[in-house]
């Protein structure tokens, strides 16, 4: 039993469970921004970045962790809901390439920015838990409690997000918002408050995720921080359909284990090719995605 | 329809028959510009008082902590130069281009790669490049720099790129090589891990396979080599080295030699972190500088590198070197580029190696004397030997070697910001199979102009 | 004086201007001949070019005699700039073609990619691949195999992404563009890994050519020269092919997919089929871009070609006028001089160059322009100057 | 009640309404009738806040509407059930009726309850997607979900759109009904002028953005000239 758990087959699938929360993670701060507003948010790995600066900057001056989790919390609520009012709201209604570009544009604004600021050197988060491997026999099992607190929080956060959509008030709200804007109006929903919602929860979650990234990979936060993942969250919200948070999630932890067992049975140097294969022949296949439920095109 | 169709054809032929024209006329043109050209200045770059070289380094991006800071030292040695009277008169202007190290990533949008940023420093003109950062980024210039007879010197990078004087009679390198600092670790990874298993990790362009082939020649054979890509690293946030790391473990390596660039060695220490995997670690002095990697495991209160085995061409900070206190009086007295150095901050390896380059092309200077051109400079370059220079044996070029340096000594990581010397022998060797000798001879202390 | 007698005194005077630039700067006679032979050419063209009975009755014919006059006056100028403002030039021509081809994609179909800079290294692969294994094989070929090779790569990303839509494309463009250095250090044995490839030849001008049009060998510079030329001429030619493109009726069925996909479908354009197209030229110009760069740089290396580049194409296009010709002779132009501006604007700020925020102010006014253009000018450069010369012809009347 | 007064709304060029006066009483049903692009639409989503007028001022009661957002002035108690009925098809039965519920000031299972026995069919598909339902069905959700804030005004856009006319007539007498006992102001959109008569208390005619004619529903039906010109009711 012992040399199955320490096996390279489980090491491999644990290692991917790992990597894949956060790819879900990410793709389903996509799907949030996608839902809400139907843009497609290239800056959705330097927002988050931005504000894991802003707050867990703070540990420098002493700052308790949990409290500068909190901050870059909030600091990402802020930059949500100041992005969605200032730069996307006047885009509504616009050109589809439109927002693209506006959104590439304040990727390389906010990356030029944490660098003038912050500088490009590395700067260490510390893992609330550890990063060690747990051991049997003297072999690690492929799993740290870290990367523990990885997979639950991915899978805390998706709960989260899915009992705030089909269970509250606000959820409904939300999701009416994103359906059908002016007939929501008409009943009453404050539409302009839901999407900007809708933006500060995606970048809430980008968050957490740029938190888990920066203390994870041993590579430290710095301005591109999430270049690589976005890439990797991008594919696993489109194989899985940019409109549902659970195929987001679902996709981005499969992604993950493939890519794992790509890195180790085959080369590392061919994961992001295999994850480009893997992306073009399932929007070959479902253009809208393996995990969405329905394949129409809105007009 | 047949008309109009007719009519499309000749329209088409005689777009084509003006672009012939026009190809003629532009071919011919360029005689005229180039004899308008050809009244340059005689020593571009060079004026009565002034000096000026130029160097494409990695200011953004992937590449640029810790390698930023290796040009601004080079430069804090110029200003001190500068500050002292200059070389025979004359002032040394730096000019830095940003290439970002060529490497893909949001943070480097807008800037341009490294032959565009070249192109500029030859619009200055500069006299030369000095102590350009990279392998395969200055493989990108050779010709172009040599087309247009601008000397490369100290290219920052160990590849034996830079020795091949038929090729390219203006182009240096300054560190040891690749090959020859592989070959003195693997004299030491054969004393002291005698008939262990060793696996080898290296960058997949020439760094990697020089550094293989040394190790190879100096007697180590490993038993798994693997070789990861800079491009994949910068997309996976360093994830892509671990399957690496496993198999090492899997292959029971208790040695394990890493010709990494800082960001990989981190990878690379995290990942056996992560699978409580302890081999004796061996880094190539590109990737092994403590400081530079110890910056993401800061807050672990572990650092993985301490007791892991290096090499060195310059004095240790720790080490009785006249040369360092000289190093700190330098740095000290630029605050632009290094603000908040004070005496006890940390000398980093990225520091040492540009004040190094940055003396060697001031006392090279020196000694071309008040009048030089192009040719006589390089001329001078190769047959000097530079004994009075911060590395630990004399730097020396002859016509038919130009890659630098060659000796240097074992170091070991002692803390997450120092090196100290595993002894103080200090090692040569050839790129090729000749011994690894003790070196008798050498550098000796500070120039007294210099001081 | 008549519209025509306007004409034509304009194309006397810079006809005269050019005769006594070319005396007072040339120093041997043949060179100014050949300058002469350039000034003719240029003036006659533009002459032609510009009547508006041409203009009106055979269109293809202004535009080339329009393409002529810009190479001209582009490679009459090249030859009295220092050598690095003639490769900047050169560079920035390079890009004008990947940008007429992204220019294209989106003006006409209304889709975008993220991933030209990848076509552009794909291009520029082929070039050194094919040369390091064809020595011989005259410059053009090599060029044209390159285009295909591109265009080929272009099919085979376009066939999917015929059936995606604007957020979608943009995305499988952008994982291609991300991926694409790591696939190239992937094949290493054919792409030299992360060191990439130098030219074995150093793209000297073939034998024949030399021979055919310089008294001796070529000189360092004029074999700068001479690429920068050959890199103008290749641009012109892409731009009059582009124009008619725009003109024709694949550019007007385009237009109708961009405008309106259903509508289009109704009356007859087969959806797919003109996004493919669209989608592969894009590529085979980029292809040609990148082929280029590998000419004039003598080498090529993955990173060159990685995300970075595609972002910047993106930007240059935007801030030229996306969805326009002359936007992607705009974007062309401030790619090459960018950077020199942004770097003065710097050295007059007196901010340390080598500081933080000096070395990030290049992503900062790229990243400013881009939200700029899109919020409040979203034709850009282009598209601005058509706007304000609309509102002053509808001011006279 | 609903008062308009000297409404007119430019699109482009385009005139969709011209100094449009009316007035909705409480407790009546108002139709508003007319050919296709005569402006009907237009008006109800002026009413409701979607389009901003040219000029003119709607009113509810005392309030001014005009200028204020469609959110608020469904808060206000104006019920609009827009042409095409508006139902979510992703959203279930019940989460439409939820959403509809979001403004009301009663409890959720007690208005629940309550359009369940107004509207039985709604209570047996309740788990169901809205996309499964019938046309008449998805019009009786709509209703149901405009009704379950407690409206003051509802106003309906075409409900008979699309529907047979055995349907048409079993919801027109719902609306009768709904009006005299809730003491609703209804603005009835109808291009089915016969249908819409035959359930309104007053009427009013609008050709190509103007009003001409406004008077009391038995009225208006007698009119041969209206008949025959505007609402096509041509026997």
């Amino acid at each position: 039993m012992d040399s199955f758990l320490t096996s390279r087959i489980v090491s491999d699938i644990l290692g991917g469970l790992t990597n894949g929360a956060i790819y879900g993670l990410v793709a389903l701060s996509l799907v949030l921004v996608w839902r809400a507003t139907r843009v497609l948010n290239f800056a959705q790995g330097a927002m988050p970045m931005f504000a894991t600066y802003l707050g867990m900057g703070l540990l420098s001056y002493h700052w308790p962790y949990w409290v500068c989790v909190g901050v870059s919390l909030v600091a990402a609520f802020a930059i949500g809901a100041l992005t969605e009012r200032v730069l996307v709201r006047p885009l509504y209604g616009k050109p589809e390439i439109n927002p693209i570009v506006v959104m590439v544009g304040y990727l390389i604004i906010l990356e030029a920015f944490a660098a003038a600021i912050w500088s490009t050197t590395p700067r260490s988060l510390p893992a609330p838990f550890s990063p060690i491997d747990w051991q049997l026999g003297g072999q690690p099992v492929g799993l740290s409690p870290f990367s523990l607190f990885e997979i639950v929080t991915a899978l805390v956060v998706m709960g989260a997000i899915v009992t705030l959509f089909r269970f509250t008030r606000l959820g409904l709200q939300l999701r009416a918002s994103a359906l059908a804007p002016e007939v929501s109006r008409l009943l009453g929903v404050r539409v302009g408050r839901m999407l900007t919602l809708g933006w500060m929860l995606s970048t809430a979650v980008g968050a957490v995720t740029a938190i888990l990234v920066a203390s994870n990979f041993f590579t430290g936060l710095t301005p591109q921080l999430m270049d690589g993942i976005f890439a990797f969250g991008f594919i696993a919200a489109a194989v899985g359909g940019l409109d549902s948070p659970v195929g987001a999630v679902t996709s981005g932890i499969v992604l993950g284990v493939i890519l794992q067992f790509v890195g180790d049975y085959l080369n590392s140097n061919a994961i992001i090719l295999v994850a480009l294969v893997i992306l073009i022949v399932s929007l070959m296949v479902r253009p809208s995605g393996l995990l969405t439920r329905s394949a129409t095109r809105r007009v | 329809m047949a008309i109009s169709k007719w009519r499309r054809v000749a329209t088409a032929g005689s777009a084509l028959l003006l672009c012939a024209t026009l190809a003629t006329a532009a071919t011919s043109i360029g005689d005229a510009g180039a004899a308008s050209k050809a009244r340059a200045p005689k020593v571009p770059g060079v004026t009565a008082r002034q000096v000026t070289i130029g160097a494409t380094v990695p200011l953004t991006g992937i590449a640029s902590s810790g390698y930023n800071q290796v040009a601004k030292a080079a430069n804090a040695v110029f200003k001190y130069v500068d500050s002292k009277g200059g070389v025979n008169g004359r002032k040394i202007r730096y000019v830095l281009e940003d290439d970002c190290y060529g490497t893909p990533g949001f943070g480097c949008t807008g800037v341009p790669n490294t032959v565009t940023q070249t192109q500029k420093l030859l619009a200055l003109p500069v006299f030369a490049t000095v102590g350009s950062l990279g392998t395969p980024t200055q493989d990108l210039v050779r010709t172009l720099l040599k087309k247009n007879g601008v000397p490369q010197l100290f290219v920052n990078s160990g590849s034996s790129d830079w020795n091949d004087p038929s090729q390219y009679p203006g182009l240096f390198g300054w560190q040891p090589s690749y090959p020859v600092e592989s070959k003195i670790l693997a004299k030491y990874i054969l004393s002291t891990y005698a008939n262990q298993n060793v696996c080898f990790l290296g960058q997949g362009d020439d760094f990697g396979t020089n550094g293989l082939a040394g190790l190879v020649a100096g007697g180590v054979s490993p038993v798994v080599t693997d070789f990861y890509s800079t491009t994949s690293l910068v997309a996976t946030n360093g994830a892509s080295i671990a399957p690496y790391i496993q198999a090492f473990q899997n292959a029971k390596c208790t040695v394990v030699y890493l010709d990494t660039i800082p960001g990989a060695t981190d990878a690379a220490l995290g990942a056996a972190l992560q699978l409580s995997y302890t081999p004796h670690w061996v880094i190539s002095s590109v990737g092994s500088d403590p400081q530079t990697v110890a910056a993401p495991f800061k807050s672990l209160g572990v650092d993985p590198e301490v007791g892991a085995i290096s090499f060195t061409y310059l004095p240790t900070p720790t080490s009785a070197s006249p040369w360092i206190k000289w190093m700190y009086k330098v740095i000290q007295a630029d605050p632009t580029d290094f603000p908040g150095f004070t005496s006890t901050s940390p000398l980093n390896g990225n520091i040492e190696y540009g004040i190094g380059f940055g003396v060697a092309f001031v006392e090279a200077l020196k000694a071309a004397g008040k009048n030089f051109t192009r040719a006589s400079f390089l001329k001078l370059l190769t047959h000097s030997t530079f004994t009075q220079t911060p590395s630990l044996a004399p730097l020396q070029y002859t016509p038919v070697n130009h890659q630098g340096l060659n000796a240097g000594q074992i170091d070991e990581v002692a803390s997450a910001t120092s090196m100290k010397a595993v002894s103080n022998t200090v090692y040569t060797t050839n790129s090729k199979n000749g011994p690894v000798t003790v070196v008798k001879r050498l550098s000796s202390g500070i120039p007294a102009w210099l001081r | 004086m008549t519209p025509l007698a306007r004409r034509g005194a304009a194309a006397l005077g810079a006809f005269a201007v050019a005769v006594v630039l070319a005396v007072f700067l040339a120093p041997r006679a043949s060179d100014a001949a050949a300058v002469v032979v350039v000034a003719v050419v240029a003036t006659a063209a533009g002459f032609v070019g510009s009547l508006p009975r041409v203009r009106a009755e055979r269109p293809a014919l202004a535009r080339a005699m329009l393409t002529v006059v810009l190479v001209d006056v582009v490679v009459f100028a090249t030859a009295f700039l220092s050598v690095p403002t003639d490769f900047n030039l050169a560079t920035g021509a390079g890009m004008a073609i990947v940008l007429l081809g992204l220019s294209f994609l989106t003006g006409a179909s209304g889709q975008i990619s993220i991933g030209n800079g990848a076509f552009m290294g794909v291009g520029a692969f082929a070039t050194a691949i094919w040369a390091n294994h064809h020595a011989t094989t005259p410059i053009v070929v090599t060029l044209l195999i390159s285009v295909a090779v591109g265009a080929l790569f272009g099919l085979l990303l376009g066939l999917p992404a015929t059936r995606l839509r604007g957020p979608y494309l943009a995305g499988m463009t952008l994982a291609f563009a991300v991926a694409f250095p790591a696939i190239l250090s992937s094949f290493s044995s054919w792409t030299g890994g992360d060191s990439g490839l130098q030219l074995p030849n150093s793209a000297t001008a073939p034998h024949w050519l030399v021979s055919l049009f310089h008294a001796g060998t070529p000189t360092l510079t004029t074999d700068t020269l001479w690429l920068t030329d050959v890199i103008m001429v290749a641009t012109g030619v892409a731009f009059f092919f582009m124009a008619n493109l725009f003109a024709s009726r694949t550019g007007r069925a385009m237009r109708l997919v961009r405008d309106n996909d259903v509508a289009a479908e109704l009356v007859g354009v087969a959806l797919p089929r003109t996004r493919v197209i669209a989608f592969v030229i894009s590529a085979a110009y980029a292809a040609l871009g990148g082929a280029l760069w590998t000419l004039l740089n003598n080498s090529v290396s993955p990173a060159t070609y990685g995300f970075a580049l595609s972002i910047t194409i993106l930007a240059v296009i935007v801030i030229g006028g996306i969805g326009t010709i002359s936007g992607a002779l705009i974007g062309g132009v401030v790619y090459a001089y960018s950077t020199n501006v942004i770097a003065w604007f710097v050295a007059q700020t007196g901010l340390n160059p080598q500081g933080n925020l000096a070395s990030q102010l290049n992503g900062i006014i790229f990243g400013a322009l881009l939200i700029v253009t899109m919020m409040f000018s979203p034709l850009g450069i282009a598209g601005t100057v058509r706007h304000l010369r609309q509102r002053r012809a509808l001011a006279r009347e | 009640m609903i008062t308009v007064e000297g409404l007119t709304v430019t699109f482009g060029a385009v005139n969709a309404l011209r100094d449009v006066s009316l007035r909705a009483e409480t407790g009546k049903i108002t139709a508003v009738l007319g050919a296709n692009g005569a402006g009907k639409t237009t008006l109800l989503r002026t009413i409701s806040g979607l389009v901003a007028p040219q000029s003119g001022t709607v009113s509810l009661d005392e309030r001014v509407l005009t200028r204020r957002k469609p959110e608020e002035i469904a808060r206000l108690g104006v019920g609009h059930v827009p042409e095409g009925r508006g139902v979510i098809a992703e959203f279930t039965v019940e989460e439409n009726l939820r959403l509809g519920a979001i403004v009301a000031k009663v409890p959720l299972e007690e208005g629940l309850a309550q359009q369940y026995e107004a509207f039985p069919v709604l209570g047996e598909r309740r788990k169901q997607h809205a996309a499964k339902l019938s046309g008449g069905e998805r019009q009786m959700l709509a209703m149901a979900r405009a009704l379950i804030a407690r409206p003051s005004v509802l106003l309906l856009d075409e409900p008979s759109l699309g529907l047979a006319p055995l349907v048409t007539a079993q919801l027109m007498a719902t609306i009768a009904e709904l009006c005299a006992t809730k003491d609703l102001t209804v603005v009835l959109v109808e291009q089915n002028a016969s249908s819409a008569l035959r359930i309104a208390h007053h009427a009013v005619v609008l050709n190509v953005g103007r009003v001409v004619a406004d008077a009391p529903a038995p009225q208006v039906a007698a009119d041969e000239r209206l008949r025959q010109y505007y609402l096509g009711m041509v026997e």
